[in-house]
């Protein structure tokens, strides 16, 4: 194992300071950048919805996993993103602009349900945002003149300075690039005072508050940059769905959407990804395991979805930390081979105790 | 040849249906269907040689799931055409991808006016679309009825969308009035408010645009409080369970629809053969999307045979432009297709339910 | 005399996670007896009770509950056999009334006349309490809450009652009269006490035997009498030595056990 | 320097009234102690002052500001930091962080710079580190710097919510029973650090505390308060003379 | 509209609100003993009305044999549920247990379209047919569902609020670790919750069924009794009543006055309840005191 020795505070703030961490995170984006050599054309475009769920994943992020608030509608926000994304582009706005702009939409609602959803708690909040979602939904589908309604819309192509970019490998850059963006930012947010005033929100209102931190503020600027993300990532997927209808952004997509990042780890960046790439190639998991299953199961009607419910249980069950606890571990095992004790992830028995205080 | 997915012993054919959501009552026995024609095609010796290999995504009637499933068969299944793509948004999400590739598309399982129209050279549909379906509903009740206004409820989709298109259409043909339009979410299950709003507009013809739950529970409130006018509803309300349901309270409720379940008790040699296949590989009952099925699947595989050895997409394409007048064995009506006809159906049928079961009323209806 | 021992731990570790909380901890608190255990903040006090008392696992070791090894049960089961654990930090049912906190206390009674009785008996003890009988627990001002967390340990009559802490929180004057209680209990009911207590002035009064734990290893035991004349007792665990021996005197001696 | 002045003010609990026209005023530089017995109302007078309870009447003022108009999160702007009697830490996160959110109220927030991570959002936590390394040095706590709160024992997290009020750079400091839960080795060290955060930083304390020990070395000025009124106020020594104070709370002979 | 139309919707509202009010007492019954938001009970209200109809219909054991047998067999899956399931997250975060309650909602919605498909059933009632109440027609399944609302509010509010067993569950939800001290067998007592929850959603399964008919897309009444739920203060047996009857009574009505936004009403009133008491119309949550 290697011991780090901190010669100044700025170890603790720095990003990737461990060298072992600069490895794998240089290799993994390394890796990402070859993919597109050795991977096909369906492959790089699954990626690249890959790389939406991961970016809607982490705006998500910030709001669950950072500061607490569930939401159950967060498909709303991709929704609007897309919606908007297409808006600007049949107009002629330039993709860029046409992206901020779509975040900021997405945002500037947000912000409106974290401002309504301040005082709400826990699970009120969670089927408020449902609700709102549904709203979103009906209105979408009723403002004929400006989304197509229900008959849909189909999306533009992404022109880049003139440039018209292509699916495969083109697409993929762009959205590794956009990813990695925000990936970075969030990762900023974290290490700054918002962010920890976020994860004390999420910890305990009333500690926070004696603190100096503004509760409302608080929930709504999370509700503000997560909307943003989420709204950046619709306009991205909408690139991908080729035809936007509402039905497309409901209670499912959202409950996918936290589905994620509860599987990949609550409260970590790290988790977001992991969880984006579990619910992406999940069902291409599904598919090979079809393969070997006997053919009377395999080709039973609706397996898919049991599958699909089977596995994200089993990863609750035997992982409540989510994918990126279980890598931790595996980590550990490997930085302190041979000394690895089982012990060191054991658990003591827990109690519940009420969540009906805040 | 060096056409997309086709080599000299097989050709691919794709299928992104619902297997598990909402829509799986139509998508899984057309899905049957399909496979029991493309089956016995294969063990006949396939088309000029050729076995066709069918390859079926489930959806799960969602558009993200409908795009990667487009995208599987199209980039790693490589197929060569694609039939009886479930839903309008998924089938219109599907069509931008496969557009581009020039790969043809047909068939859909949603009879949206979108699905062939604006004309496309690689878009067919075999039915009669839902606008089409509500004009030639309204014309029978004008004409035989003489009826003056028109209700209607629909869903909150793009289904029920397309409905009210039609039925507006119809409506201003003849000189209607729509007196009322309600929607709901496909969800709903009560409908109490909306049939009192219904009752109390006092209209003389009521038509759905829903799909089989909502059906069951609109019409038999609608009775329950005493309206007598005809009520209609279109084919994707034409299901066995509709008519069966609440205990003969579905009585009198009429449906139009481009197809017709087959008369399977008149001992006709090719239904009994079918009902009885059908039913041992399936397990189940054959329903009239089984035939939906079947007939998608006969028509390409018709126009598979009039394309010749050589298959391009272009020869398909203009293979199926040259059907006409097609009839299936089941009885149902004919089908044809030219280059501005891009929807088969000829005419409609009016069915109605009679002793919990659907009885025909009124073949050949024009609209 | 074996017979005598109500609770025997032996050789006792607890881990948390990697951690090792209690290493080899042996004790014994003979039928009818108040045992205190001491230890500075950390010691692993509460891991220790926690872990007589089945809330958590040990790795190693035994907990002899007379007369039957009860280590790693569920907590219900222990406590069935007559364990009533007085948890640290009062661990009351917030949302539910002083009286129905008492009325859970006493689960598995039947004895419905002398759980009245008892119930009488803590209020008697706690008039605090009987003056909020219908209040929410949650709601309790924290010394309230601490009564309730004792008196609902009393609900239960138990044969062995494990107190963490007991005078937490509570004033001067409550302090003495739990103390008094505890010793009431042990004489009356001839009730056995675990006791742990940071006022070890007042915890070594009532004991008849002590024990010291440091970094999760007992360094000392004793009776209680020999305890208080002890001169690291005095100086790091008895308010009343610090005055003299420590005074302003800013740095620590170090204790002799180590 | 400001004074604090709390007049008169009642807080009730639906028919409860927990707190009746309780008037008091800590001077800058005192410590301040209030000492009753359990349910006499002293957590409901911190709680008043912080704004988490509202007053049925009466005013309280810190300096020239008038409490009573703020939201609790305001509070702490004008110079007052607490900690609480149950111990409200951030469970999951380390010292570390629960010292920096500590510092929260005196940093500055741009939503957009700290996304970017501007070079000012760094300089301003590196302040933040520094005085939360002070801090540190000050109640002895560099060894529990990256453990979990979780994971401590009770006496160390009191102390860790000492030094995370303290981070926010206070002028009053409200502690509710610091002492409790520590044995009297570690309250002796309690009550040096309440001295040395007195003169030192010049922080004035209010505090409620059952240990008359501590209350005893520190206290400038003692509060009896019983059934939420005020029963006698003087010196330690004064307070303790008192009759009603030592029936209703010391029990006797004190 | 005319005043018979007005009592006729009111009392359709209060059947479909009492419907709404059965699933969401299995909800509020589960959450009150162990405060788990159990995703999955329209699920089981599926499940339920499933059992049901394969006991009565496919079995042919007759309607009343086949409810007992029906909801009996919930029970028992309700308890294995717990006891082979839920039992192992106790102690998660509320974020991970909830996931996983949808995630069982998957698999029990594809389970049971595996096992019974996609085309709604019909199950066939006694208490089918209409009652004429002063010019009023009304079904009598709806009356039906009144009545069995009544009756199993009633019984879970005594329960839970009267019994020893009924506080040891609440004692369970509130502290754990404490629950256990006082010798409460938590365990077993939470898989019994978990059986009565889900006996509770398959009579409100089969009480529905005449107005839903069976079919897995029935699940998504569980999102409405939610809302329902919500409103009236997630975790309060009359606050769950309370709520779900004022949605179910205003839908109608609505329904009636504006057409065009059927389905949407339910959730806009309860974003409204929300803005104006965001903890429900009684609050089950609280400030903790410090
Ligand atoms: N949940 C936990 N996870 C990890 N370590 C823990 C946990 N609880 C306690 N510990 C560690 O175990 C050791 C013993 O703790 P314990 O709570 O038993 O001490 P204690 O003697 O009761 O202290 P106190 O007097 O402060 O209550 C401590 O070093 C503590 O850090
Ligand atoms: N939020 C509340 N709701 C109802 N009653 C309350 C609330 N907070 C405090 N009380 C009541 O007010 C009284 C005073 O409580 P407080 O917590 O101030 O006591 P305290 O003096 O701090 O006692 P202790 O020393 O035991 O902590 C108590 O009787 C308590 O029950
Ligand atoms: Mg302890
Ligand atoms: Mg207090």
């Amino acid at each position: 194992m290697r011991t780090l020795f901190k010669t100044s505070y700025g170890f603790d703030i720095d990003h990737l300071v461990d060298p072992g961490e600069r490895i794998r995170v240089g290799l993994l984006i390394a890796g990402a950048l070859a993919l597109p050599l050795v991977l096909s054309g369906y492959a790089l475009s699954e990626m690249a919805m890959f790389l939406c769920y991961a970016l809607a994943g982490l705006g998500l992020m910030v709001l669950t996993g950072f500061s607490g608030q569930v939401s159950f509608g967060h498909a709303a926000f991709l929704g609007l993103g897309a919606y908007a994304q297409v808006w600007f582009l049949q107009r002629g706005v330039p993709f860029l602009v046409a992206l901020v702009l779509a975040g900021l939409i997405a945002g500037v609602m947000g912000a409106a349900v974290g401002r309504a959803a301040s005082k709400m708690h826990g699970f009120y909040l969670a089927i408020a945002t449902l609700a709102f979602a549904i709203l979103v939904e009906t209105v979408i589908g009723a403002a004929v003149p400006l989304t197509g309604g229900h008959m849909g819309v189909s999306v533009p192509p992404i022109t880049l300075f003139g440039y018209e970019v292509q699916g495969g490998w083109q697409t993929y850059y762009l959205y590794l690039a956009v990813l990695l963006f925000f990936v970075w930012g969030v990762a900023n947010l974290k290490r700054a005072p918002t962010g920890r005033a976020m994860v004390a929100v999420r910890d305990s209102e009333t500690s926070a508050q004696s603190l100096g931190v503004n509760i409302a503020r608080t929930k709504i600027t999370a509700f503000f940059a997560s909307a943003f993300i989420t709204g950046v990532a619709g306009g991205l997927m909408a690139h991908q769905l080729y035809y936007l209808s509402p039905e497309t952004f409901g209670l499912g997509e959202s409950l996918k959407l936290l589905l994620m990042i509860v599987v990949g780890g609550l409260g970590t960046i790290s988790g977001a990804i992991i969880g984006a790439v579990f619910v992406t190639f999940l069902p291409n998991a599904i598919e090979i395991l079809r393969m070997v299953l006997p053919s009377g199961i395999a080709h039973q009607v609706g397996l898919e979805p049991f599958l699909f419910g089977a596995i994200i249980a089993g990863f609750i069950i035997f992982e409540p930390d989510g994918l990126y606890g279980r890598w931790r571990k595996f980590r550990l095992f490997l930085e302190t081979y041979p000394y690895y004790k089982r012990a060191t992830f054991t658990r003591q028995k827990r109690y519940l105790k009420t969540g009906r205080f805040r | 040849a060096d056409t997309r997915g086709v080599t000299g012993t097989s050709v691919i054919i794709g299928s992104h249906t619902d297997l598990s959501g909402p829509l799986a009552s139509w998508g899984v026995p057309a899905t049957n269907g399909a496979r029991m024609r493309f089956d016995d095609q294969n063990a006949a010796g396939g088309v000029h040689g050729r076995k066709i290999d069918f390859k079926v995504e489930d959806t799960q009637y969602q558009v993200p799931l409908t795009v990667r499933a487009t995208n599987r068969l199209v980039q790693r299944d490589n197929v060569f055409a694609i039939i009886l793509g479930a839903g309008t948004a998924q089938s219109m999400a599907s069509y931008e991808i496969t557009d581009k590739l020039g790969i043809p598309n047909v068939f859909p399982l949603s009879a949206a006016r979108s699905m062939a129209y604006p004309t496309h050279p690689l878009h067919v549909s075999y039915f009669v679309s839902y606008q089409d379906q509500a004009v030639g509903a309204i014309r029978y009740f004008h004409e035989t009825a003489g009826i003056k206004s028109v209700c209607l409820q629909t869903q909150s989709s793009e289904y029920g969308e397309e409905v009210t298109e039609g039925v507006t259409q119809g409506v201003e043909a003849h000189g209607l009035t729509l007196a009322m339009v309600g929607t709901h979410r496909t969800t709903e299950t009560e409908f109490a408010g909306v049939a009192t709003a219904i009752r109390n507009a006092n209209c003389d013809l009521i038509y759905l645009g829903t799909t089989g739950r909502d059906t069951i529970a609109l019409y038999t409130t609608l009775r329950q409080l005493g309206v007598t006018v005809p009520i209609v509803g279109n084919m994707v309300s034409y299901l066995p369970v509709v008519a069966k349901a609440a205990g003969g309270a579905m009585e009198g409720l009429y449906v139009v629809s481009p197809v017709a379940d087959a008369d399977w008790t008149d001992g006709d040699a090719f239904r009994t053969d079918f009902i009885t296949r059908y039913r041992a590989a399936f397990k189940e009952e054959p329903t009239v999307q089984s035939q939906v099925g079947w007939i998608s699947a006969d028509l390409l595989i018709k126009a598979l045979e009039a394309a010749g050895p050589e298959l391009t997409e272009d020869a398909l394409m203009k293979a199926i432009e040259g059907i006409s007048h097609y009839t299936d064995p089941f009885g149902g009506p004919d089908l044809s297709f030219s280059a501005d006809k891009r929807f088969g159906g000829n005419s409609l049928t009016l069915l109605q339910v009679e002793n919990s079961a659907w009885a025909v009323r009124q073949a050949d209806l024009p609209f | 005399m074996t017979d005598d021992i109500l609770l025997e731990t032996r050789n006792l570790e607890t881990f948390y996670g990697p951690i090792m909380a209690i290493s080899g901890i042996s004790l014994k608190v003979a039928r009818e007896s108040v045992v205190t255990v001491l230890g500075a903040n950390g010691a692993g006090k509460t891991t220790l009770l926690k872990t007589i008392s089945g809330a958590i696992d040990c790795k190693k070791g035994q907990v002899i509950f007379g007369g039957a090894e009860v280590q790693n049960q569920p907590p219900d089961r222990v406590a069935a056999r007559g364990i009533g654990h007085v948890p640290e930090g009062r661990e009351v049912f917030p949302f539910m009334s002083v009286h129905e906190n008492l009325v859970v206390g006493a689960w598995g009674r039947h004895d419905r006349d002398a759980v009245a009785r008892d119930m009488e008996q803590v209020f008697a003890y706690f008039p605090d309490l009987a003056e909020k009988r219908d209040q929410m627990a949650g709601f309790l001002s924290g010394g309230q809450q601490q009564m309730l967390a004792i008196g609902r340990a009393f609900m239960g009559r138990p044969k062995l009652m494990i107190l963490d802490e007991p005078s937490l929180g509570l004033s001067p004057l409550l302090t003495k009269t739990i103390f008094g209680i505890v010793r009431r209990i042990n004489g009356e009911q001839g009730v056995t006490i675990l006791l742990v207590e940071q006022n070890a002035h007042a915890a070594l009064q009532v004991a008849d035997h002590g024990y010291v734990l440091e970094v999760g290893r007992v360094v000392m035991e004793a009776p209680g009498a020999e305890l208080i004349e002890s001169e690291d007792i005095k100086e790091f665990y008895l308010g009343k030595a610090d005055a003299g021996v420590r005074g302003e005197r800013r740095w620590k001696k170090r204790k002799t056990w180590r | 320097m400001s004074t604090l002045s709390v007049q008169n003010i009642s807080v009730a609990f639906g028919g409860l009234r927990a707190l009746r026209d309780v008037s008091f005023t800590v001077e800058p530089g005192q410590i301040f102690a209030i000492i009753g017995p359990n349910g006499a109302g002293k957590s409901t007078i911190f709680n008043a002052i912080s704004r988490i309870y509202d007053v049925a009447g009466g005013a309280i003022r810190f300096g020239d500001r008038d409490l009573l108009t703020l939201r609790p999160d305001q509070v702490v702007q004008s110079g007052i930091a607490r900690t609480f009697q149950n111990i409200e830490l951030f469970e999951k996160a380390t010292v570390l962080q629960n010292l920096l959110v500590g510092c929260h109220g005196r940093m500055q927030r741009n939503l957009l710079a700290e996304f970017l991570f501007l070079p000012a959002v760094r300089r301003g936590e590196l302040a933040a580190r520094r005085k939360v390394e002070e801090v540190l040095d000050l109640l002895d706590l560099q060894h529990l710097r990256s453990e979990r709160v979780a994971d401590l024992p009770y006496g160390a997290r009191k102390n860790v919510e000492l030094a995370r009020a303290l981070c926010a750079g206070p002028k009053l400091l409200l502690l509710d029973e610091p002492a409790s839960g520590l044995n009297p080795e570690e309250t002796t060290d309690m009550s040096f650090w309440l001295k040395d955060i007195k003169e030192e930083l010049g922080v004035t304390i209010l505090m409620v505390e059952h240990d008359m020990n501590l209350v005893g070395r520190t206290a400038d000025r003692v509060l009896a308060l019983a059934n939420g009124e005020v029963v006698a106020e003087g010196t330690v020594a004064q307070v303790q003379a008192d009759r009603r104070v030592q029936d209703a709370y010391l029990g006797g002979a004190a | 509209m005319q005043f018979t139309d007005a009592m006729h919707l009111l009392v359709i509202g209060l059947a479909q609100g009492s419907g709404y009010a059965l699933v969401a007492l299995g909800f509020v019954f589960i959450y009150r003993a162990t405060e788990i938001v159990n995703f999955a009970h329209g699920e089981l209200m599926m499940l339920g009305a499933f059992a049901v109809l394969t006991f009565a219909e496919l079995w042919g054991l007759g309607f009343w044999l086949g409810a007992a047998m029906g909801i009996l067999s919930l029970g028992v899956f309700g308890y294995a549920l717990d006891a082979l399931v839920m039992r192992r997250v106790i102690g998660e975060s509320q974020s991970s247990i909830f996931i996983l309650t949808v995630a069982l909602g998957v698999m029990l919605k594809a389970l049971a379209g595996m096992i019974w498909g996609y085309t709604p059933l019909v199950l066939n009632v006694p208490f089918q047919g209409t009652v004429d109440i002063g010019g009023m027609v009304i079904a009598t399944n709806r009356i039906a569902v009144i009545i069995g609302t009544v009756l199993i509010c009633i019984a879970l509010y005594l329960f839970l609020g009267r019994t020893r067993l009924g506080l040891a569950m609440q004692a369970a939800s509130q502290n754990q670790l404490a629950a256990y001290y006082s010798r409460v067998p938590v365990k077993r007592l939470i898989s019994v919750i978990w059986a009565i929850g889900a006996m509770v959603a398959a009579t409100a399964g089969v009480l529905m069924a005449p107005v839903t008919q069976v079919s897995p897309e029935i699940t998504a009444i569980g999102i409405k009794a939610l809302a329902g739920a919500v409103v009236g203060g997630f975790g309060s047996i009359p606050g769950a009543l309370l709520g779900c009857l004022l949605i179910g009574v205003a839908e109608p009505f609505l329904d009636y006055t504006y057409p065009p936004l059927q389905g949407v009403y339910a959730y806009a009133i309860m974003l409204v309840v929300l803005l104006v008491r965001p903890e429900g119309l009684i609050p089950q949550t609280f400030r903790k005191k410090v």
